[in-house]
């Protein structure tokens, strides 16, 4: 395996920075997130980061065309798509799931969201191995591998002081054909995975879930819910965005940005009809989505174990438990 | 679509020198929304009108901009314009592009009119989210009340009644009267306060259209202006107004002597009384603390003696309540607790009096029966010394205020005791004398020159008993040095007060008081006689210290406003008002306490939830007391409340409209 | 130029085309149903009865409305005034320029009907979806059995496509129209009464029941469609929810794993008996 | 398991068992030893889930808005910012007394979150930020009081008041160095709005920031948009913070909202007098009314 | 581009809240008397300081003006006797806030303008104008367009 020295990392990154945006998990303005490579970047490798890589993709808030609008008349004009390839760097694996489940509802079912489309196409991804999991992590629980990535470009490994570099795909091949001077070939054994604290036992959840719309475990999950977004913002997956302008006199742009199932304007509908009106309605939504609807539409679960909601949910709703309490009830 | 029309006025060259009209006017035409855009040479002229009428038929237009001068000088021509044309007058928004730019930006032409393009664009921004209003209106009740039954209440009520209106007179005491009552005479002419009072009492009390409501109360007022609900507490009298004929057999009889307030306690009165022999209605009532009936459950002489068996033991405080379309307070004045100056020893030594006392002392059906005589001995004062601002115009132990009538009453009285005791001397403390007032310096200056009381400028820093004699010592800052004036009897000139009850009454009928408890006028010179709650006016010395002269003439302006109000069977309402959103309001109630007017109340709503029926508290907005400031609407921070015509909606849209 | 819903698929399908409204007819004092076109007076594209569309006013917003017809060069909306975008479209004038985008949604199942006796029950703004299909089944009359109408309203002025229920539909052949208003009106001489006792009281005999209107009648009307013995997969309704995108990725209008934009919004009585009741 | 826990967990059943209440309100060991989040107890037996440690951060007075149309009594545990927080519901009027029993905990501090997660269980883990400028350790209103009230005496205040020296820090950078912190800190605002989720003061039945029919605000994050948010949102808690400090626990972006809250509160005391939320609830609001002698800074 | 930067042919664009009653009469009243100022304030009428809701304020910043004066009547003299009273609260904070936040103090203001001080209402607006126009256009809070 190709490898090179921790503290030598950014020397490649340095390299693939003059041809491409380099994405790196970095602390940017007190919180680490995937940052743009510059020399002075505070480089965040001990832990995955706060912000997934989802907004790389899917922007928090994103400009999708531009409109005049004057009395009776009316001018849309598309923004250009760009076209710079752009390498992200280190994604764990947890969050690699998660561009997995983004690439199916962005690019299946009947339609694909060009937005979406060419950010993605033009992203090369190197994954990072995970040997040291986190209090919160328990992405073996959603059957993800912290050593092995899906849908990686290039696999990064964490060999403690070392990182090795294994290429998936042509396009890593390339890569790591373009850094190859600044590695070492060798032999190396993978560090074996520590601990996890967190568990989680989804076998038969999203069956079982079938007969469960009603069930009484409902009331008591959603009681301490807050209806805020913290959950839904910092998840990896979450992917729901409402779509609004913003008008200044003629000029208007349509800009779509994320949104979440728990605010009550989410599902309110013009007239006045709240399909889902309380708390219990939403959570219960949001955990059906996360553990039966998505399985059922995509054949794979809206969780990839990543511990961001457990960790940053003012009132600790833990979808560990709340997979115990179901499997339990 | 909405459709704007906007009109530019050149206002002659008022405006057209400074600013590029056309321009502004072919500017306006890619405004969004505006449907024909024109100038003219005067808007507001006939000609100009008739072309924004003409314009609005043949455009179809729904709503106007015209940028003139303010709108404060012409809104309302152009709101009658627009409504002429068809158009809701509240359709129409103004760009002052006069008074707040050719006029001021004379020299600028080309900014002056970039100017006034983005003040009518701010315009039209605004008119797009203008709503038509409608003015409502509120019915009139066709009755007033008066509350306080003072020679400025009977005056109010007077003047209301002669117009043609019912007006109840609510009065706490026994008897009307009030003040005045107690007054032997008047400045400046010296003319018998009862001989002028009792014909006013007289005539109120038999005038068809006022009802006298004696020793009675208010207890409630609800509602608004045109329709207060006005609860009064009818204290029991224990007399059967109807069946008592006055005689005052009852009173000659009481055992019980309490002593006699209207006397200033100098005298007693029975448990059984009127205050004064002249009082309306000249019917006792009884005075359950010191009635021994009352006290003991034995007793009831005045039963007993009663002729027409009007006595009755049993009668019960009754509450009323009645509808009015307006309200005039006129509840008087208190003195001042003198007893605060201890260096005055009132209280301490009986020939310390109050001008009050020194009323009833020098008044012929007083206690001494007009002779003035010391409260102690009843010997002859042969050296009186007088001591003005007594509690006024003293920040740290009394008011900060002028008591106004100080200066005067205590003249007439160097007068009198001059007039009355030949050989006696009169001295006056005082700090300054103010004599503005017609006829009044001139009664001062007779008080001086011609009775001869001796005006000492300085304060007083003691008084001390030395034999039967009273030391007051003194400065006289004048010639600097210390005095010491041997008297016979001090007379306290003491100030004016609100009444203890002031503040309670004026918060249950919802106006504002200073921080002296005087009622608060709607404004210190326009409007002097009107609280900020519509429908509510003040007369006399509860809205600060006053003479007769003053309260009388104040208690008129009061009646006038009343008649106006009267004189209609319903009001127009203002339909720039807040308006309350039931489906955002959480019913905190933040906006209550920030509304002048106490237009907001809260009120119970029923709606259904995950249907279920609950009830929840929302404000509401009382159209007859609104004024429109708008106070709600910041203070609701869900901005349930919104100010019509002036939204946050619309004010937005300006902002914005501004940026562009 | 008329766009596929194959073409729609590889534009961005998030951004609308430039449409203008040609023709509005007031419907009711609420409804008013719109014609629109693409500037060069083309169909914005061929939508299958049933499906919707995406019409904005950007400025303003964007909603999703059933087609209740198409025309040659035009597609109709009917819409009713009820929020900020709906009260908006209900202030513009013929000539208008709009965002159009479509069509979304799997529309009737028109083959599954062909040969049918058809009962079409429709409330208030209800019937707008499925005029749709009224409006095909009448255009390709031999390919459909029996066609009849049950329409109610609040009142008579609540009474939407006037023309079609007493002048157009009633002269097709083999098709009933039977219309009904809540109370007792003035100038009323037609029935009087609720829809589903309407439907009782007539007892038809289709094949395939389409019903579309608010909750309320639904829920009276489908015990009474069970008592004439229907299968659940032969009562087919629309469902309405929030949406946004359109296309099956904002996550709004899910019911269960359902997108109501992308899997809706026609759905049978045996469909919806697997979703969760949250709609 | 502590004395107050064994209370607390008595208390609790005691009360669902003679019905005084139909759900109690506390706290419950979380998916980390340095959680302990809210708990709904509705059974007597489940009443062994509650907690007391220093980790009850969560102020439970909030939840009382979700039972605003329950027909039932509910009990909560208030320690003294939560009873704070309740005071405050009471004068926004939307709690109705009779239907709360409250059971108050003497609090000695809570204990940094952020710091526990990172120094470990046997790490020296600092008070919370908030705990340190406690005036209130003591519930100022209860039914019960685990301990009783010689429980009260045990407890003292923070000696002094808070010095705001976090506050007078970033008055003394100079209006640059000001707003470019602000905007960092605001920059990374998700506006998932947890803040005001869990803000006590936050009471409206439709909070302005929803309102996009009127605009107040774009549904964009920028950092434009941010900085409405922040500034609209102090100022609408402004003179009805409790200092709970639940918002800036709450922010997944760790963003120092108190310290803009705390600025407000100092500049209330400054301005017009000593002020401190949530005492008397039928006390008048420092936006709520006025004094005619206020300062004048505007001739 | 940098916060100092001014550009050419900059001018300053001010917003000025001004109540019917005291200040918008100000300003007729400067009009009347005919007291030049530069034309770079815009007035927008509300019946009462007590009407400016800070939001208003805050996006008037947002959208790009460089100054914004909030003028009523002075203290006891309000149309509507008391709300001046609790604008002086409300912007005695709000003011303290912005400039919390980095707002330079001149970009906001208050002051009271009676009906009477055409004169005062003149210097008000001089001043501001030139405070402004030395700092240069204001980029805080703005949004990006």
């Amino acid at each position: 395996m190709k490898t090179i020295a921790k503290a030598k990392l950014p020397l490649v990154l340095e390299l693939l920075a003059k041809e491409y945006k380099v994405l790196v998990p970095a602390k940017f303005e007190g919180v680490t997130r995937f940052t743009p490579y510059q020399q002075d970047v505070e480089l965040a490798l001990e832990e995955n980061v706060i912000m997934p890589p989802k907004d790389i993709f899917f922007p928090q808030t994103e400009k999708m065309y531009k409109f005049k609008a004057k009395d009776k008349s009316l001018e849309i004009e598309e923004y250009p798509l760009e076209d710079a390839m752009q390498i992200i760097f280190g994604i764990r694996s947890c969050d690699m799931k998660s561009i997995d489940c983004l690439d199916q509802v962005f690019l299946t079912k009947s339609y694909v969201d060009p937005y979406y489309k060419n950010k993605r196409d033009r992203s090369i991804l190197v994954a990072l191995s995970c040997i040291e999991p986190m209090d919160s992590c328990f992405c073996t629980s959603m059957g993800i591998d912290p050593q092995k990535a899906v849908g990686a470009d290039i696999q990064a490994y964490d060999l403690g002081d070392k990182i090795g570099f294994e290429a998936i795909s042509d396009v890593g091949k390339e890569i790591l054909e373009k850094i190859s001077s600044l590695l070492t070939e060798e032999e190396v054994t993978l560090p074996a995975v520590g601990e996890f604290n967190l568990n989680a036992d989804v076998e038969g959840v999203p069956e079982k879930l079938k007969e469960m719309f009603d069930h009484p475990i409902w009331d008591d999950i959603s009681r301490k819910c807050l209806n805020c977004s913290a959950c839904a913002y910092v998840c990896p997956t979450c992917h729901c965005f409402d779509i609004a302008n913003e008008v200044r006199g003629e000029d208007g742009v349509k800009i779509r940005c994320w949104d979440c199932c728990m605010f009550d304007e989410y599902t309110m509908m013009a007239g006045g009809h709240q399909p889902r009106p309380g708390k219990k309605e939403r959570v219960r939504n949001r955990f059906l989505h996360k553990l039966r609807y998505f399985p059922e539409r995509y054949d794979m679960l809206l969780c990839t174990g990543c511990g961001r909601c457990v960790v940053k949910c003012p009132v600790n709703m833990d979808i560990t438990s709340i997979i115990r309490q179901i499997k339990n009830a | 679509m909405k459709r704007v029309g906007v009109f530019i006025c050149h206002c002659g060259s008022n405006i057209a020198a400074a600013v590029d009209c056309e321009k502004v006017a072919e500017n306006a035409k890619s405004f969004p929304g505006v449907a024909f855009s024109t100038d003219y040479k005067y808007m507001c002229a006939e000609p100009g009108q008739d072309l924004i009428k003409k314009a609005i038929k043949e455009h179809k237009l729904d709503r106007i901009v015209v940028a003139s001068c303010s709108p404060r000088m012409h809104e309302p021509t152009f709101r009658r314009c627009i409504e002429s044309g068809g158009l809701n007058p509240y359709l129409l928004e103004m760009a002052n592009i006069r008074e707040h730019c050719s006029w001021v930006h004379p020299d600028d032409k080309e900014r002056a009119t970039f100017k006034a393009t983005e003040l009518v664009r701010m315009a039209v921004a605004k008119v797009l989210k203008n709503e038509p209003l409608d003015k409502s209106t509120i019915p009139i009740t066709k009755r007033a009340l008066v509350i306080g039954g003072g020679i400025a209440g009977i005056q109010a009520a007077l003047d209301i009644a002669n117009a043609g209106h019912i007006v109840d007179v609510v009065e706490k005491e026994p008897s009307i009267g009030g003040r005045m009552a107690q007054i032997d005479k008047t400045f400046p002419t010296l003319d018998c306060s009862a001989c002028i009072l009792t014909p006013k009492m007289v005539e109120v009390a038999n005038h068809p259209n006022v009802n006298l409501i004696t020793y009675s109360e208010i207890e409630k007022v609800e509602g608004y202006v045109g329709n207060f609900d006005v609860t009064i507490r009818k204290k029991a009298r224990s007399v059967d107004m109807k069946a008592c004929t006055g005689c005052g057999t009852c009173y000659q009889k009481c055992p019980s002597k309490v002593p006699s307030e209207f006397e200033m306690e100098m005298m007693d009165r029975k448990a059984i009384y009127t205050p004064f022999p002249q009082a309306i209605p000249n019917k006792p009532v009884i005075d359950r603390e010191n009635c021994r009936y009352f006290k003991t459950g034995k007793c009831g002489v005045c039963q007993k003696v009663c002729p027409t068996n009007a006595v009755d033991f049993t009668q019960e405080d009754e509450l009323v309540t009645e509808r009015y379309g307006a309200i005039v307070v006129a509840t008087g004045f208190d003195l001042f607790d003198e007893s605060v100056y201890g260096e005055y020893g009132y209280g301490k030594y009986k020939d310390v009096i109050t001008g009050l006392h020194f009323e009833r002392l020098i008044n012929a059906s007083g206690p001494t029966m007009g002779k003035i005589k010391r409260p102690s001995d009843g010997k002859i004062p042969k050296n009186v010394v007088f001591i003005k601002c007594v509690g006024s115009r003293d920040e740290v132990k009394g008011k900060a205020y002028c008591s106004k009538t100080c200066c005067m009453y205590t003249a007439k009285h160097a007068t009198l005791v001059r007039e009355k005791i030949k050989d006696s001397n009169v001295y006056v403390f005082y700090m300054d004398v103010r004599t503005p007032g017609k006829g009044y310096d001139e009664f001062y200056t007779r008080t001086t020159d011609q009775f001869g009381a001796k005006y000492i400028r300085g304060r007083v820093s003691k008084i001390y008993e030395k034999g039967d004699k009273l030391i007051v010592r003194g400065e006289d800052t004048l010639l600097g040095r210390p005095v010491e004036v041997e008297a016979d009897m001090v007379v306290l000139a003491t100030a004016m007060v609100a009444k203890s009850d002031a503040a309670k009454l004026a918060q249950m009928i919802g106006f504002s008081y200073d921080q002296n408890h005087f009622y608060t006028e709607a404004h210190p010179k326009l409007a002097p006689v009107e609280t900020h709650t519509a429908g509510v006016y003040l007369a006399g010395a509860c809205q600060g210290p006053k003479d007769i002269p003053d309260s009388v003439a104040q208690a008129s302006a009061a009646a006038v406003k009343v008649c106006g109000l009267l004189s209609k069977e319903e009001m127009p309402t203002e339909p720039i008002i807040s308006a309350v959103d039931e489906a955002i309001c959480a019913g905190c109630g933040m906006c209550v306490p920030v509304c002048p007017y106490k237009a907001i109340d809260m009120k119970v709503i029923q709606e259904r939830v995950h249907g279920k029926t609950i009830s929840r508290k929302v404000a509401t907005v009382n159209s007859g007391l609104c004024q429109g400031c708008g106070a709600c609407t910041v203070a609701c921070r869900s901005a349930a409340l919104n100010l019509k015509h002036f939204t946050n909606e619309q004010i937005l849209a300006e902002v914005d409209a501004l940026c562009l | 130029m008329a766009v596929t819903a194959e073409q729609v698929k590889t534009i961005n399908p998030l951004v609308p085309i430039k449409g203008k409204v040609i023709k509005i007819v007031q419907e009711t004092p609420d409804v008013k149903t719109f014609h629109i076109s693409t500037m060069d007076d083309q169909k914005p594209f061929d939508p299958m009865p049933g499906q919707l569309g995406m019409l904005s006013l950007p400025a303003v917003g964007e909603g999703m409305f059933s087609i209740t017809n198409k025309g040659e060069n035009h597609i109709e909306m009917a819409i009713k005034a009820v929020g900020q975008l709906t009260n908006a479209l209900h202030e513009i004038e013929v000539g208008q320029e709009v965002g159009i985008r479509g069509p979304y949604g799997n529309g009737f199942p028109v083959d599954y009907c062909k040969g049918k006796d058809i009962l079409f029950i429709g409330g208030g703004i209800g019937l707008a979806p499925v005029r749709s299909l009224i409006m095909h089944c009448i255009k390709n009359r031999d390919e459909f059995g029996k066609l009849t109408v049950v329409y109610g309203a609040r009142s008579k002025a609540d009474l939407c496509f006037k023309e079609d229920l007493f002048e157009n539909w009633p002269q097709v052949p083999n098709m009933d129209v039977f219309v009904t208003i809540d109370r007792e009106e003035e100038g009323w001489d037609g029935h009087v009464g609720f829809v589903p006792a309407y439907v009782e009281e007539l007892a038809p005999k289709p094949q395939v029941t389409i019903l579309c209107g608010p909750p309320i009648m639904i829920k009276f009307t489908l015990p009474t469609l069970q008592k004439m013995n229907f299968a659940d997969n032969d009562i087919i309704t629309t469902l309405e929810m929030r949406m946004k995108c359109g296309i099956g990725k904002c996550g709004r209008c899910n019911i269960g794993s359902c997108y109501v934009c992308l899997d809706g919004p026609v759905f049978t009585m045996e469909q919806l008996k697997d979703l969760p009741p949250e709609y | 398991m502590s004395e107050i826990t064994k209370k607390i967990q008595e208390i609790a059943r005691e009360i669902l068992e003679k019905g005084e209440a139909e759900i109690v309100i506390g706290w419950e060991k979380g998916t980390f030893w340095y959680l302990s989040p809210p708990a709904f107890i509705d059974k007597p037996e489940d009443t062994q889930r509650l907690v007391w440690d220093e980790f009850c951060h969560n102020n439970l007075s909030k939840y009382l808005l979700d039972y605003k149309n329950h027909e039932g009594k509910v009990a909560i545990f208030v320690k003294g910012c939560d009873s704070r927080a309740f005071n405050r519901l009471l004068q926004d009027k939307q709690v109705d007394r009779e239907k709360v029993v409250l059971i108050g905990i003497p609090c000695t501090g809570l204990k940094d979150q952020d710091k526990a997660k990172s120094l470990g269980p046997n790490g020296d883990i600092p008070k919370a930020q908030k705990c340190m400028e406690c005036k209130y350790p003591t519930p100022l209103v209860y039914d019960y009081l685990i301990g009783g009230e010689e429980a009260l005496n045990e407890v003292a205040a923070t000696k002094e008041a808070p010095d705001f020296s976090d506050v007078k820090a970033v008055e003394e950078m100079t209006p640059d160095e000001r707003y470019d912190f602000w905007t960092k800190q605001y920059d990374r605002c998700l506006r998932c709005y947890a803040c005001r989720n869990v803000c006590p003061a936050c009471s409206c039945r439709e909070c302005i920031f929803d309102q996009t029919r009127i605009g107040w605000i774009g549904k964009a994050n920028n950092s434009s948009e941010n900085q409405f948010f922040a500034l609209t949102r102090a100022m609408h808690v402004a003179g009805r913070c409790v200092e709970c400090g639940e918002c800036e626990r709450a922010c997944p972006m760790d963003i120092p909202i108190m310290l803009l809250n705390k600025k407000l509160i100092k500049d209330i005391n400054e301005l017009f007098g000593k002020y401190d939320a949530g005492i008397d609830p039928e006390g008048k609001l420092p936006l709520g009314h006025f004094d005619k002698n206020d300062p004048e800074e505007f001739m | 581009m940098s916060v100092k930067e001014i550009p050419q042919n900059w001018e300053p664009k001010i917003l000025v809240f001004a109540c019917n009653w005291c200040t918008y009469a100000g300003a007729d009243l400067a009009g009347l008397s005919r007291l030049q100022y530069p034309p770079n304030i815009r007035i927008l009428r509300v019946p009462c300081s007590g009407r400016v809701n800070p939001q208003f304020v805050i996006r008037a910043f947002q959208r790009g003006v460089d100054g914004v004066l909030v003028a009523g009547c002075h203290p006891g003299d309000c149309h509507y006797v008391t709300g001046n009273y609790f604008t002086r609260r409300r912007y005695l904070l709000m003011q303290r806030l912005l400039q919390y936040v980095g707002i330079d103090p001149e970009r906001f203001q208050a002051r009271w303008i009676s009906g009477s001080e055409g004169p005062k209402f003149q210097q008000v607006v001089n001043q501001i104008t030139e405070e402004i126009r030395a700092m240069g256009p204001n980029r805080k809070l703005r949004d990006a367009q």
